[in-house]
């Protein structure tokens, strides 16, 4: 059976394409034929709508996130800021570090092993793209009320999917939070954070320059995972209803990522990359169409060599696939066998799928056939961007209004203190944190249940001179907060992940975060988010600390009941003597104690 | 007394990746001839009384509630006979 | 007199090999990196399986490791008396090779742990424990899925008899039977256990203990005093 | 192409502890009349060609060596069909 052809599409202009089912609007579609002079093809459409998606291109905070930029503080130490796959931050005696935080909130509910699994991959495979070696992870969660039946499948399987898939990979988890709130009950957070290290003059970027350059995908086959919508594609242009829908959950194989991690970095420092993507949730669609925007901006792709794990896979499907474990890089011709040779020592299975021109335009072909022929960048870049309206919830002024004045002041102040105690939120983490390994490679100088993390950093890379600096690194976020005052709630985030890098003796240097929030299409929803953005640019002006990165996730609601705005931030500081860190805790007897501030 | 079991396989279109990673050693281990493996779970389940009708949608309900995770397993349930 | 040489190996999928090569370099010793798919030795004088998750665990922990071609030249060099250490993923390994009796099967609480692990040692006579003192107690770092220790009743009146129990959980982690964290072979070279010496050798990182560091210095006595 | 079944259970003396787990949960889930739990695995191996006796033989080697670790498992080889 043939696939939906560009010649194909040029004699059948009419035909219906089931842009809807795909979750694009109908203006969005218009513009892409606008774009392309004629009807995009099925690979073609599975391309824009997934690239135009909300998740890949932030078309609702768009105008928002901007204020990042716009109102950043200088900065000596940022190296790569926002709109890479992470942003870098230079550390020091020629070492830079690489951190970014990511939402996996959708499928952990789904699956919470499998979802909170595949969101540490991810991450991590971001990191890896920079260049980086990862060194640790850190995990931010939100759970429904601890009593509420749901919280005890979400829970034991969230924590159990971050603790195989962190553990197996030999990355230290070094801190993060636990909060239980009916609000998140069928819309848990499961954010997860990754932190690499790198030389200051290796940072690799996503680009693919050079006409007559290679592209090579290497790591895991690509199967039907998270593909639902594309089977709808792969049929309904082909009135072949044999293709049933296959919606699968995506299946995480952190053995395979460990073997990723060890050969990329053998890869760098044989240095045979020219550049490289990881392969996130718009697997090929993404890889290709930012490698070739960012490059010359051209490529030329056969998906017939793209490795399948199922066989029957059509060419909608390959590019919509989100297959894990993943990787696309560019190679010069000569340094092919080189590179070929370092997959396979490390058991990695590597195919050469296309090469870099200077058409201008992304070609890709399946049985001889050119199925999609696309400027590059009309993809990656220039998706639909909106003004989403929003206004002030009307219930906000009630709700701050009703202040704690109105509580019943106890009169038993130890029962007070011991129902507090024994409340979910300020109880011990432990049973989650045991099963994180911290002491992995041996760098872990501050953990659980220090308020951050921190890292020495000398030891991390063989060969590397000695050095006495580290890193320190902590997550906040207060739902709570920023549902009263979006905007101070943000900040308070940010003032407090700040305070628990600075006690360790670090200074902050840089922010990412991950945006958690409810519907964008929502008035009040949207009000709550440009107010936390607004609010966390203000603030990271004021400290001085530029946001390097983040991600957001928006549609977390059921029916017409959103999460509390949940802004987590993460803040990455750097200490010049790892030895004098701070531990929390009185480290003996007889010592002052002296409180500091209001 | 009779003895139920219960085989949860992850759905065919879902990785398994102790599957390959065994398929993959196999040559290197002088074994050919095996084009794939799957790894699933087999649970014995020994019933106090026969296994009738009543006792097997029991057993059924048990592997769809709890031992099989239906989102990316099918089970299959039999007597062992 | 060159420095003694311990091999650290790495399989796919191993985790600790840098702090295990770090452990025995800052007791003085050479650390040579050894690759699982390499028929060689290296020419060492004892060789250090460390921990991680070697093929994922798939299977069984150990279970695909047991066959690299390196285990072709490593079990028969440790059946002619060649000093042998597995932590952890190590030990598994030794198991599943059968230079050591037992298995090593999922935790009894079906969760992963991660903790600082108080032990006793039970036995200063093998070649890594010569440097501790029969029945001292000590703290190590315990990080697995899969350390519960089990082994039929003959072979567990066997270890007890023959004082081959090496280290002992003083608060059982996972339900080893016998409380067993790790165990030696008859010849008292080859020794296996879950905690992870490895990381309680530095002040600064690790378990709040550097207890791991006589494992490094014992084994580094022998080799210089042979 | 034929497919075998290899299902590897602990021997009999080996605690269970995953089976013991889920059979002190069935009577919270409402499941009475279970007297005991074994979980074990089961692996299908997809063969290139058919289930002969040769086929079979390395199987069961394969099983002996590999797939079940024989000091606390036993094994079980069948043809599907
Ligand atoms: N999900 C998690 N992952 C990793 N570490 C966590 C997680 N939740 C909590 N922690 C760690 O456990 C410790 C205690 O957490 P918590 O009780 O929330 O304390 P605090 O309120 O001081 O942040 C901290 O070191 C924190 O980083």
């Amino acid at each position: 059976m043939s696939a939906d052809s560009v010649k194909r599409a040029g004699v059948t202009p009419d035909e219906a394409m089931p842009f809807a089912e795909l979750g694009m609007k109908r203006d969005e579609y218009e513009k892409v034929k606008e774009i392309l002079g004629r009807r995009p093809t099925g690979s073609e459409l599975a391309i824009y709508s997934v690239m135009w998606s909300e998740h890949c291109s932030y078309k609702s905070s768009k105008v928002h996130l901007r204020q990042f930029a716009t109102k950043a503080p200088k900065s000596e130490a940022l190296l790569v800021g926002m709109g890479e796959n992470a942003g870098v931050v230079d550390i020091g005696d020629g070492w830079a570090a690489t951190f970014k935080i990511e939402s996996h909130n959708h499928p952990s509910y789904v699956e919470p092993h499998q979802g909170a699994a595949t969101g540490v991959g991810g991450i991590v495979r971001d990191i890896m793209s920079m260049g980086a070696r990862p060194i640790a992870v850190m995990d931010a969660l939100r759970f429904g009320g601890a009593h509420q039946p749901d919280t005890k499948r979400v829970l034991p399987g969230v924590v159990e999917g971050i603790s195989s898939y962190g553990n197996c990979l030999g990355l230290p988890n070094i801190g993060g939070e636990v909060v239980f709130d009916p609000c998140y009950i069928g819309n848990p957070l499961v954010n997860a954070l990754c932190v690499g290290l790198l030389r200051k003059d290796q940072i690799k970027l996503a680009t693919a320059p050079g006409p007559g350059n290679k592209v090579v995908l290497f790591g895991a086959s690509t199967g039907p995972d998270g593909i639902g919508g594309a089977s709808v594609l792969a049929s309904a242009t082909f009135e072949d209803e044999s293709q049933a829908k296959r919606p699968a959950v995506q299946v995480g194989d952190p053995f395979m990522e460990k073997l990723l991690i060890e050969c990329c970095l053998e890869l760098y420092a044989a240095d045979v990359v020219v550049g490289i993507q990881d392969l996130g949730a718009a697997g090929v669609s993404c890889a290709t169409t930012e490698l070739a925007a960012k490059g010359t901006g051209g490529m030329h792709v056969d998906l017939n060599l793209v490795p399948l794990r199922d066989p029957s896979l059509r060419p909608e499907e390959i590019l919509m696939s989100e297959s894990q474990e993943r990787m696309m890089a560019v190679v010069t011709p000569s340094d092919i066998p080189a590179f070929m040779a370092i997959c396979e020592k490390w058991d990695v299975p590597a195919v050469v799928i296309g090469e870099v021109t200077d058409t201008g335009r992304l070609v890709m072909t399946w049985d001889g056939e050119v199925i999609v022929d696309i400027p590059p960048g009309t993809a990656a870049d220039d998706g639909p961007v909106y003004e989403r309206p929003y206004h002030e919830p009307v219930g906000q002024p009630a709700l701050n209004a009703d202040t704690p004045d109105r509580l019943e002041r106890p009169d038993n102040l130890r029962a007070a203190l011991l129902q507090l105690l024994g409340s979910p939120n300020l109880a011990s983490k432990e049973w989650v944190t045991s099963q994180y390994d911290r002491y992995v490679r041996s760098n872990t100088v501050l953990a659980q249940p220090a308020d951050a993390g921190m890292l020495r950093i000398s030891e991390v890379m063989a060969g590397a001179e000695p050095t006495t600096r580290g890193i320190a690194l902590a997550t906040d976020g207060n739902g709570r907060y920023a549902k009263l005052d979006p905007y101070a709630g943000a900040q308070l985030a940010l003032a407090e992940a700040y305070r628990n890098v600075a006690v360790t003796g670090a200074k902050p240097l840089a922010v990412t975060n991950c945006l958690n929030f409810g519907s964008p299409e929502d008035p009040e929803v949207m009000w709550q988010f440009a107010e936390a953005v607004r609010g966390l640019a203000d603030a990271c002006k004021i400290l001085g600390v530029p946001v390097t990165g983040g991600n957001v996730s928006f549609y977390n609601q059921t029916g017409s009941t959103a999460i509390h705005p949940t802004p987590v931030v993460g803040v990455l500081g750097v200490i010049d003597d790892v030895a004098k860190r701070v531990p929390s805790g009185f480290t003996s007897e007889g010592l002052r104690v002296a409180l500091l501030g209001e | 007394m009779a003895r139920v079991i219960v085989d949860v396989m992850l759905k065919p279109e879902i990785l398994d990746p102790q599957g390959q990673a065994i398929a993959r050693a196999l040559p290197r281990l002088g074994f050919a001839g095996v084009s794939a493996v799957r790894q699933g779970k087999r649970f014995e389940i020994e019933l106090d009384g026969p296994a009738d009708e009543s006792a097997l949608a029991d057993v059924r309900k048990m592997a769809e509630t709890l031992l099989a995770n239906t989102v990316i397993e099918d089970y299959v349930v039999r007597v062992e006979g | 007199m060159s420095a003694a040489r311990v091999g650290i190996v790495t399989f796919p999928g191993t985790l600790d090999d840098q702090d295990a090569a770090r452990a025995v370099r800052l007791a003085g010793a050479e650390a040579v990196p050894l690759w699982h798919a390499d028929h060689d030795l290296n020419g060492v004088d004892a060789v250090f399986l460390p921990g991680g998750f070697s093929y994922g665990d798939y299977l069984r922990c150990g279970a695909i490791s047991r066959f690299a071609p390196l285990m072709d030249e490593l079990i028969p060099a440790a059946l002619a008396g060649l000093p042998v250490l597995g932590t952890c993923n190590g030990f598994q390994i030794l198991c599943e090779a059968h230079l050591l009796p037992g298995a090593l099967t999922r935790n009894a609480s079906l969760h992963y742990i991660c903790r600082d692990q108080r032990l006793r040692v039970e036995s200063d006579r093998t070649a890594w424990t010569h440097d501790f003192a029969a029945g001292q107690e000590i703290v190590l770092p315990v990080k697995h899925g899969e350390g519960r220790y089990v082994a039929s009743d003959e072979t567990l009146a066997e270890l007890e008899a023959d004082g081959r129990v090496v280290f002992r959980y003083l608060g059982n982690p996972n339900g080893s039977l016998n409380d067993i964290a790790g165990i030696t072979n008859e010849a008292g070279n080859v020794v296996g256990l879950m905690p992870h010496p490895e990381h309680a050798v530095e002040d600064l990182v690790g378990a709040p203990s550097t207890d791991g560091r006589a494992f490094f210095t014992s084994i580094l006595r022998k080799l210089v005093n042979s």
